[in-house]
């Protein structure tokens, strides 16, 4: 099927793209004043022990030829070594990694899955008390800082109701879940609001378009004219507005694992930045630049899936 | 005529706007379908025709609208007073639709085949493997080549004619006793309009249905229909059996409406017939524009891994003559190159092989000057009257803003001059303040016109700048054209689907196949005497509004 | 019985305790390695560990260790070797960040027995004993370091503690369970720990709050007085040598003058910090030393809180209207409050103070290239020897007094002496004597003192940590 | 059509620009309307929750919280307009450029923002934000080194079509030069999509700016800036929960506005909703 072509040669599009990141991020967290070797050591930092340091991992090096290591490492499958942690980026990046992942797509599913049935709900009432209120909720709720809101949500379900838990990260399945349930549903009210604005938008206009104007004509009951034609259109411009926003949620995770102790590349990444871990700020982008891709070509393919006249 | 199937009578419905006076769309609309009876009805743009047809199913377009009053009896049933449910088993089982523009109307993330099971399965019963086996008959039945494979094709990979009768295919499915078809065939040329019709009657006969036939084009009334019904400003005018009311219509709007049919012989046309037409040719030894050889070659998609696949040539040789102070007519069905043909001569399509030469520049010569030249004393005027303009310009900014970058008259006269444009295409001079969303399709393409003689041309290439209006405004546009031809000496290109028009224009005509011209000649050579054999079918395709001279016959429809 | 959950902010970042100075790592090194000698619960007494008993030369220079009967978690025997190895590594290593403080042992190594250590010094060394103390100087297994390679061992150390890595999850949390081969092993009562990380402080404690941890350390001031209210948790306050203080450059301009930073001290309301920051919970210092640590002088010069005869003074040192630039440390909460109070403390005795709030690791290249005028820093012992700390901040070291550039040639030769003074009584003059003069010169403006808070639940016992941080998870109960 | 009989038309619109109207009136009258200053400590008053005296309430350091929102409403609304207007006017002179050149311009200027786009977010803001010290003005230039991107990508898609549009063709074929087809008839008509998203930007770049005084960089202290005194009331947020409750609620009440008035200049400027 030749309309899938672009999932070939978008990788080859894309290695532009990664050619740029790495040096932006590479160039980037070395402007940024300051030191690994001062969190290393703490209070009691030396300039002969920050030296020692430097030294240790070539960061007394020109960047030119630092740069020119980590292109090398990277066709080596290698991103360096943690200043912090003192491993293998490569290898503290994959005890990290999914968690956020797995976080990303719950919080996705959960944020299409709400979307999808406020929309529904607010379109079918146009103009009716359950669409203001749909609205209502779904403006105010882009105005909740997602940090107070998970504090809220825990709060409420894990020390009130205590039915949930508090914060972390689970070892096995079921525990995942339950772990998962409030940092996805902090993220997903979120998102949530910017796709029910959009979809719900798209299905107004949908019930109203001539398409479910020939659904009716030919018959069919108002429930069959909704999910079988008004919904499935209204779907291809909200996975587009989603794509573009993986990237936000993406650095919108940070906060969240923040908040509920989850064990993911956002702290990772947020902690290498403050402590100048070079090594692991670069390959956490590297890694993330490569997911979001992933994630957008994922968006396309069920975007071509959803619209067949969608070439790209 | 039997006892009627459906019977209308005193259906009146209103528009409540917010904050205004409600205002009557139908205004106690009368009238009944016999079994097996086909009903034109015609009548102005904004007469209600839609909205009549929509209210017997009771699809109102509106949620400010409603039913103020009347009965729509369908058998022993009062429509206007059935609950919502009970209309569902109304709505495509008994009462099919077929809407004026397939294109928005069937469902573009939905196969064909699956949308017309779709009523199989729920007004029939059917399971799905027999749904689709009833489905590919359908598609069979309303002419799809190969229904097996095409059931899975989407609306996009049809052409318009295909997804017209596609639309067909999706109200016959729920197998009705009436159908109602609003337009079928507006956007359509005429070879495929002659043969959706054909489609019609064959499937009247077949099914006895009753069809309700709305239309602009009288033409298609005298050739199809048994009745006709006129409607004007929400109101029935006249109605009566076909060839009576032709030929004595008692409405004075109904007598303009039948007057103003282009397939009337018009003066000038008597006159042109008359005084045989000046031959440019041997007046002038050069001609004003001259288009030698073009090729337009549009690359195909899905073609990013460098592999030319599937490339359209939209124009294939096109050689053309212009002659200052002619106005030359292109005719062919859609898609055989007429627009592309026309932007490539002004220069906004990049021609893949040939020439252009335009008073003595050329493009192959010097490019620069060529282009230059061309968009000081070119001018055209889009097909879609809507899209040519900018929507957020008022119509006086849009006209000087033209003047002011031509730089040809002083700043201080701009005002003043676009005044005179306006008056020229006789549009109010408050029309200046107007943007173009507040504006009738009329209104648009005759700002476009103005926009268009802003420049002062030499040459104005008009694209099918009469197809989206009604019959009483298009006669007003051409009338300007013969005017401005008189006045200005101007040099005219037009295309239209129409040829009826074309006929009645223009000195020559030019008629395109498939990207190539198949024949050329003088207005009454080409008409009376067509040479080409599509050409000959095209005219034939011309529904005239005599109903004795039938459409299109039946041998022909294979072709085209 | 039972498997003790701890909520701590930071992530564990190695095991290999030469390659850290971090409290998140130094206080799971306590639970999984021995140290040769211990700091005892008071935070002031040195008690043996690993060595049962220790002798000293009479020139001061060799220290003999008799090493106990114990064995590291493989079941291996602790030995001189072991102990030997794990000194010359932190003095030698290059991933070490400790080296300087070890480079004044010159050999150390195996003496008579397996089980005896011989450790020569270069010069007299009074903190000597007390750096031994010191998490970086665990004992590994020497056999293990080599032939595992250093990193893999800091993935899977083997213990010589109470407790030995079950599984670490980065980022997530450390696992522990009992050493069943710790020398006090009948002493440890506790299954196992769990140290679990959890930045967001509210998060820490509604996770106590909610029964799922058994306990949280870095209790925010600010959410005391509401756990204290619940009968389900008990709040432990333990004396900590930490000190919070306001780091003053003296290089810049005014500051170089005396009267200009006693006017500063004068014009700060510590208790106003102390009420408002620490919810009353901390106490003002007066002294680098801190309240409960060796040698802290209790009768220190306490300049009182008097914005007006501040204001005076800086206009007697013709300093009025000064403009100070005062660099935070962002993220940090106690920080950017210290900074708020005391930018409006300050004006009212006419300083204006301009806050740059920057990161921690760039505010330190700030204060090393003396790019600030005020900034607060705090400190907390590794040692409970006072040297460390004094050398830091008053030895006039490469860090130019703790970035303070404070100069006075007599404190400087008293540090160093004192560093070789092996008679107590002597030596507390001497610290009693850097202290005064220090004071009395402003070398930077004490703060507050402040406890290390935990949390637990009322099921916990026996959860609590010595002033250098360290806790005592051998001796804690859970029900 | 009178725009302005649009608007009167438009409850939506009007209870949105009401809420904004009464926003900036506020801002403008901070020092005559707010109670008290907003930073001004009084540690005798601390923690108080609301009263007549103090509506919202006191913070930590016995500041008045009802005083601290009407002042940070200067600063959030500065951060919404700054940090949306730049990355607005860059991302869409980029985007009508890139869509209308299109070719090689246009690859490279795509690539830039795909580079942008597959760039986490806050690493890019938390570095800029590091490079150029803490701060509004570095907070501004962070967000519109990484904000002009969406702008860019949804008026390339809109020029993309709209060139091919028969006003724009018709544009060309009058002879007019490609400035003038860019930023007169083309822009105006592609930007209708971008002022919608705008309104919402502005939500989130206030809520960014809340996200990264939580991460610890951000506005200098002591300014009241509703995302910093909402990042600073935590410590208090199960003791003294107005301290946070009310620059949150001000945020929403803030996005409220400005998603109505988007949504509904989004209908006057014809766009489907
Ligand atoms: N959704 C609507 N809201 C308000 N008025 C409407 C709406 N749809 C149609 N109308 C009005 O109803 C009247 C009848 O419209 P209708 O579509 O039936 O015209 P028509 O006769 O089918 O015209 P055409 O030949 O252009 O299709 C017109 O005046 C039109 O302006
Ligand atoms: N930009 C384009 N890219 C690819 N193919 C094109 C493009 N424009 C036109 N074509 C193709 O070129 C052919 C000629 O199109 P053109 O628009 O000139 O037809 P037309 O004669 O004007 O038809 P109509 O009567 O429907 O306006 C068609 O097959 C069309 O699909
Ligand atoms: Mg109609
Ligand atoms: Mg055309």
């Amino acid at each position: 099927m030749h309309r899938y072509k672009f999932v070939l040669y978008r990788p080859i599009q894309f290695l532009p793209v990664l050619f740029g990141i790495s040096i932006v991020t590479f160039v980037l967290v070395r402007l940024i004043p300051g030191d690994p070797a001062r969190v290393l050591l703490g209070t009691r930092a030396t300039p002969t022990a920050i030296a020692n340091i430097r030294s240790q991992y070539g960061l007394d090096e020109p960047m030119w030829l630092q740069y020119f290591y980590f292109v090398k490492n990277l066709f080596h499958g290698e991103m360096g070594k943690s200043i912090l942690y003192k491993i293998d980026v490569l290898k503290l990046i994959l005890t990290r990694i999914e968690p956020t992942l797995v976080l990303v797509l719950t919080s996705v599913t959960l944020s299409v899955l709400i979307a999808v049935f406020m929309a529904a709900l607010a379109a079918r009432n146009h103009g009716r008390f359950a669409d203001h209120a749909v609205r209502v909720v779904s403006t105010a709720g882009i105005g909740f800082p997602p940090f107070w809101l998970g504090l809220m949500l825990i709060i409420l379900f894990s020390v009130n109701l205590d039915l949930l838990p508090v914060s972390g990260y689970g070892r096995t399945l079921g525990d995942k879940v339950a772990h998962l349930i409030l940092p996805s549903l902090t993220i997903a009210l979120s998102l949530s609001t910017v796709l029910t604005r959009s979809l719900r938008a798209a299905m107004v206009e949908g019930l109203r378009s001539d398409i479910a104007t020939a659904a009716r004509a030919r018959g069919m009951p108002e429930r069959v004219v909704f999910w079988r034609h008004v919904f499935p259109n209204s779907m291809v411009p909200t996975i587009n507005l989603l794509a573009i926003n993986i990237g936000w949620l993406i650095g919108g995770t940070v906060v969240i694992e923040s908040v509920f102790a989850i064990p993911g590349i956002g702290q990772l990444l947020v902690r290498a930045i403050f402590s100048r871990d070079y090594m692991v700020v670069q390959g956490v982008a590297m890694v993330l630049a490569c997911a979001t891709v992933l994630i957008n070509l994922i968006a396309d393919i069920v975007t071509v899936a959803a619209d067949p006249r969608v070439k790209l | 005529m039997s006892a009627p199937v459906l019977a209308v009578t005193d259906l009146t419905v209103t528009l409540n706007r917010p904050g205004g006076a409600p205002r009557l769309l139908l205004d106690r609309v009368s009238l009944d379908l016999g079994k097996g009876e086909v009903l034109g009805l015609v009548g102005e743009s904004g007469s209600g025709k839609s909205l009549f047809c929509r209210t017997l199913v009771r699809l109102l377009p509106s949620r400010n609208m409603q039913i103020e009053n009347g009965r729509i009896m369908l058998g022993e049933q009062d429509l206007a007073q059935a609950s919502e449910t009970g209309m569902l088993s109304v709505r495509g089982g008994r009462i099919g639709m077929i809407f004026q523009n397939p294109t928005s109307h069937l469902d573009p993330v939905m196969s064909i085949g699956n949308q017309l099971s779709e009523g199989l399965r729920y007004h029939q019963k059917l399971d799905a493997p027999a749904a689709r086996r009833q489905a590919i008959a359908i598609l069979r039945q309303v002419g799809f080549p190969d229904p097996e494979r095409q059931f899975d094709a989407y609306p996009h990979e049809f052409s318009g004619g295909m997804r017209q009768r596609a639309m067909i295919g999706v109200a016959l499915s729920c197998n009705p006793e009436i159908l109602i078809a609003d337009e079928p065939t507006t956007a359509l040329d005429v070879t495929i309009q002659a043969q959706i019709l054909q489609l019609l009657m064959d499937i009247r006969r077949e099914r006895g249905l009753s069809i309700i036939l709305i239309t602009h084009d009288l033409g298609i009334v005298a050739q199809t229909c048994d009745r006709i019904a006129v409607m004007r400003e929400g109101r029935l005018i006249e109605q009566g059996r076909k060839r009576e009311l032709l030929r004595s219509p008692d409405h004075f709007y109904t007598k303009t409406l039948i007057g103003s049919h282009p397939s009337m012989p018009s003066p000038a046309m008597e006159k042109k017939a008359l005084t045989s037409p000046p031959d440019f040719r041997a007046t002038r030894d050069k001609p004003l524009l001259k288009v030698e050889d073009v090729d337009v070659c549009f690359a195909g998609a899905g073609s990013l891994l460098g592999k030319q696949s599937g490339s359209v040539r939209a124009v294939a040789g096109a050689s053309l003559e212009i002659m200052a102070g002619e106005i030359v007519g292109i005719v062919g069905e859609s898609g055989s190159g007429k627009s592309t043909l026309a932007r490539a001569i002004l220069g906004l399509t990049p021609i893949t092989s040939g020439n252009v030469t335009f008073d003595g520049t050329s493009l192959r010569g010097d490019p620069g000057a060529f282009l230059a030249k061309l968009r000081r004393e070119t001018a055209m005027v889009f097909q879609d009257p809507y899209n040519a303009l900018n929507p957020r310009m008022t119509v006086g900014e849009m006209l000087a803003e033209v003047l002011k970058v031509q730089g040809r008259i002083p700043q201080v006269d701009i005002p003043a001059r676009v005044g005179e444009l306006l008056d020229l295409v006789e549009l109010g001079r408050e029309f200046a303040e107007r943007r173009p969303r507040s504006m009738s399709g009329g209104q648009c393409q005759r700002a476009g016109i103005a926009r268009a003689l802003a420049v002062n041309p030499r040459l104005i290439i008009a694209d099918e700048s009469t197809a989206a209006l009604d019959v009483t405004i298009q006669a007003q546009i051409l009338d300007l054209f013969r005017t401005l031809k008189e006045k200005m000496q101007l040099t005219l290109l037009f295309i239209a689907h129409d040829l009826a028009i074309v006929r009645n224009l223009c000195d020559r005509v030019v008629v395109m196949n498939r990207g190539q011209i198949v024949e050329q000649g003088t207005s009454l050579q080409v008409f009376e005497d067509p040479t080409d054999s599509y050409t000959q079918a095209l005219i034939r395709a011309i529904p005239d509004i005599d109903p004795d001279k039938s459409l299109l016959p039946l041998a022909d429809r294979e072709m085209a | 019985a039972g498997i003790l959950t701890i909520g701590r902010r930071g992530v564990s970042t190695t095991f290999d305790p030469i390659k850290t100075a971090q409290n998140v790592d130094f206080w799971v090194f306590s639970n999984v390695y021995d140290v040769l000698v211990r700091v005892d619960k008071s935070g002031k007494v040195l008690e043996p560990g690993l060595a049962e008993s220790w002798t000293v030369s009479e020139d001061g220079l060799t220290y003999t260790f008799k090493l106990r009967e114990a064995k590291f978690s493989d079941g291996s025997p602790i030995t001189a070797e072991d102990a030997a190895f794990s000194l010359q590594r932190i003095r030698d290593d290059e991933g070490s960040v400790w080296s300087e403080t070890y480079k004044v042992i010159d050999t150390a190594s195996q003496g008579d027995d397996p089980r005896t250590l011989v450790v020569k010094l270069k010069t007299l060394s009074a903190p000597f004993l007390a750096s031994l103390a010191m998490p970086g100087a665990s004992i590994l297994s020497k056999k293990g370091v080599e032939s595992m390679g250093a990193d893999a061992y800091a993935e899977n150390p083997i213990a010589s503690g109470a407790f030995m890595l079950k599984e670490w999850r980065r980022g997530d949390r450390v696992i522990l369970e009992k050493n069943p081969n710790f020398w006090e092993a009948g002493r440890v009562k506790l299954d196992g720990v769990e140290w679990i990380s959890i930045p967001d402080d509210n998060t820490r404690m509604l996770n106590v709050q909610a029964g799922q941890l058994d306990a949280a350390i870095s209790v925010p001031f600010s959410r005391v007085a509401e756990l204290k209210k619940d009968p389900e948790l008990v709040v432990t306050q333990n004396t900590s040598t930490r000190e919070d203080h306001l780091l003053i450059n003296h290089e810049h301009g005014a500051l170089a003058k005396k009267e200009v930073r006693e006017a500063l001290d004068m014009a700060i309301d510590k208790q106003a910090i102390v009420d408002t920051v620490t919810f009353g919970l901390g106490e003002v210092a007066d002294s680098y030393i801190p309240k409960g640590a060796l040698y802290h002088d209790a009768n220190a010069l306490h300049r009182a809180y008097d914005p007006e005869k501040a204001k005076q003074m800086l206009a007697d040192a013709g300093a009025s209207g000064l403009t100070l630039n005062y660099v935070v440390n962002a993220g940090n909460e106690v920080d950017e409050q210290i900074a708020v109070l005391l930018q409006q403390q300050l004006a009212k005795a006419g300083v204006t103070a301009n806050l740059q709030k920057v990161d921690p690791s760039q505010s330190w290249d700030m204060l090393i290239a003396g790019d600030y005028d005020l900034s607060v820093m705090y400190w907390t012992y590794d040692v409970i020897d006072p040297d460390q700390k004094t050398t830091f901040v008053l030895g006039h070291d490469s860090n130019m007094n703790y970035m303070t550039r404070y100069k006075n040639d007599h404190v400087k030769d008293l540090v160093a002496k004192a560093r070789t003074e092996m008679d107590p009584a002597k030596r507390e003059a001497m610290y009693m004597e850097i202290q005064k003069t220090a004071k009395d010169d402003v070398h930077w403006i004490d703060l507050y003192y402040s406890p290390f808070i935990s949390v637990t639940r009322k099921n916990v016992e026996n959860f609590y940590q010595n002033p250098l941080g360290r806790f005592f998870l051998e001796d804690t109960i859970k029900n | 059509m009178s725009l302005h009989r649009q608007f009167g038309r438009q409850p939506v619109l009007m209870i949105g620009a009401t809420i904004l109207l009464v926003f900036v009136l506020a801002a403008l009258l901070a020092p005559y309307i707010s109670p008290y200053d907003p930073v001004t400590q009084n540690t005798d008053l601390r923690l108080q929750g609301p009263s007549w005296a103090h509506l919202f309430g006191t913070d930590n350091f016995g500041r008045d919280v009802f005083s601290r929102v009407i002042w940070g409403l200067r600063v959030d609304l500065q951060i919404a307009i700054l940090g949306v207007v730049f990355p607005f006017i860059i991302g869409t002179l980029v985007g009508t450029v890139a869509g209308f050149f299109g070719g090689l311009v246009d690859a490279i200027l795509m690539r830039l923002i795909d580079v942008i786009l597959a760039f986490p977010f806050l690493v890019l803001v938390l570095s800029i934000i590091a490079i150029l010290g803490p701060g509004l003005t570095s907070f501004y230039i962070a967000m519109a080194l990484v904000g002009w991107v969406s702008y860019a990508r949804l008026i390339r898609a809109q020029v993309l079509v709209l060139k091919n549009s028969d006003y724009a063709v018709a544009a060309v074929s009058l002879g007019f030069s490609r400035a003038r087809i860019m930023f007169r008839h083309l822009l105006p008509n592609a930007v209708a999509g971008s002022v919608v998203f705008s309104m919402s930007d502005a939500v989130i770049v206030l809520l960014n700016g809340a996200a990264i005084s939580y991460l610890g960089l951000g506005v200098q202290p002591p300014i009241a800036e509703w995302g910093i005194m909402v990042a600073e009331g935590q410590p208090f947020i199960t003791t003294a929960w107005w301290i946070t409750l009310f620059p949150g609620l001000s945020i929403v009440v803030l996005a409220f506005g400005f998603s109505l008035f988007g949504d509904a200049l989004g209908d006057v400027l014809g766009v489907k909703e």
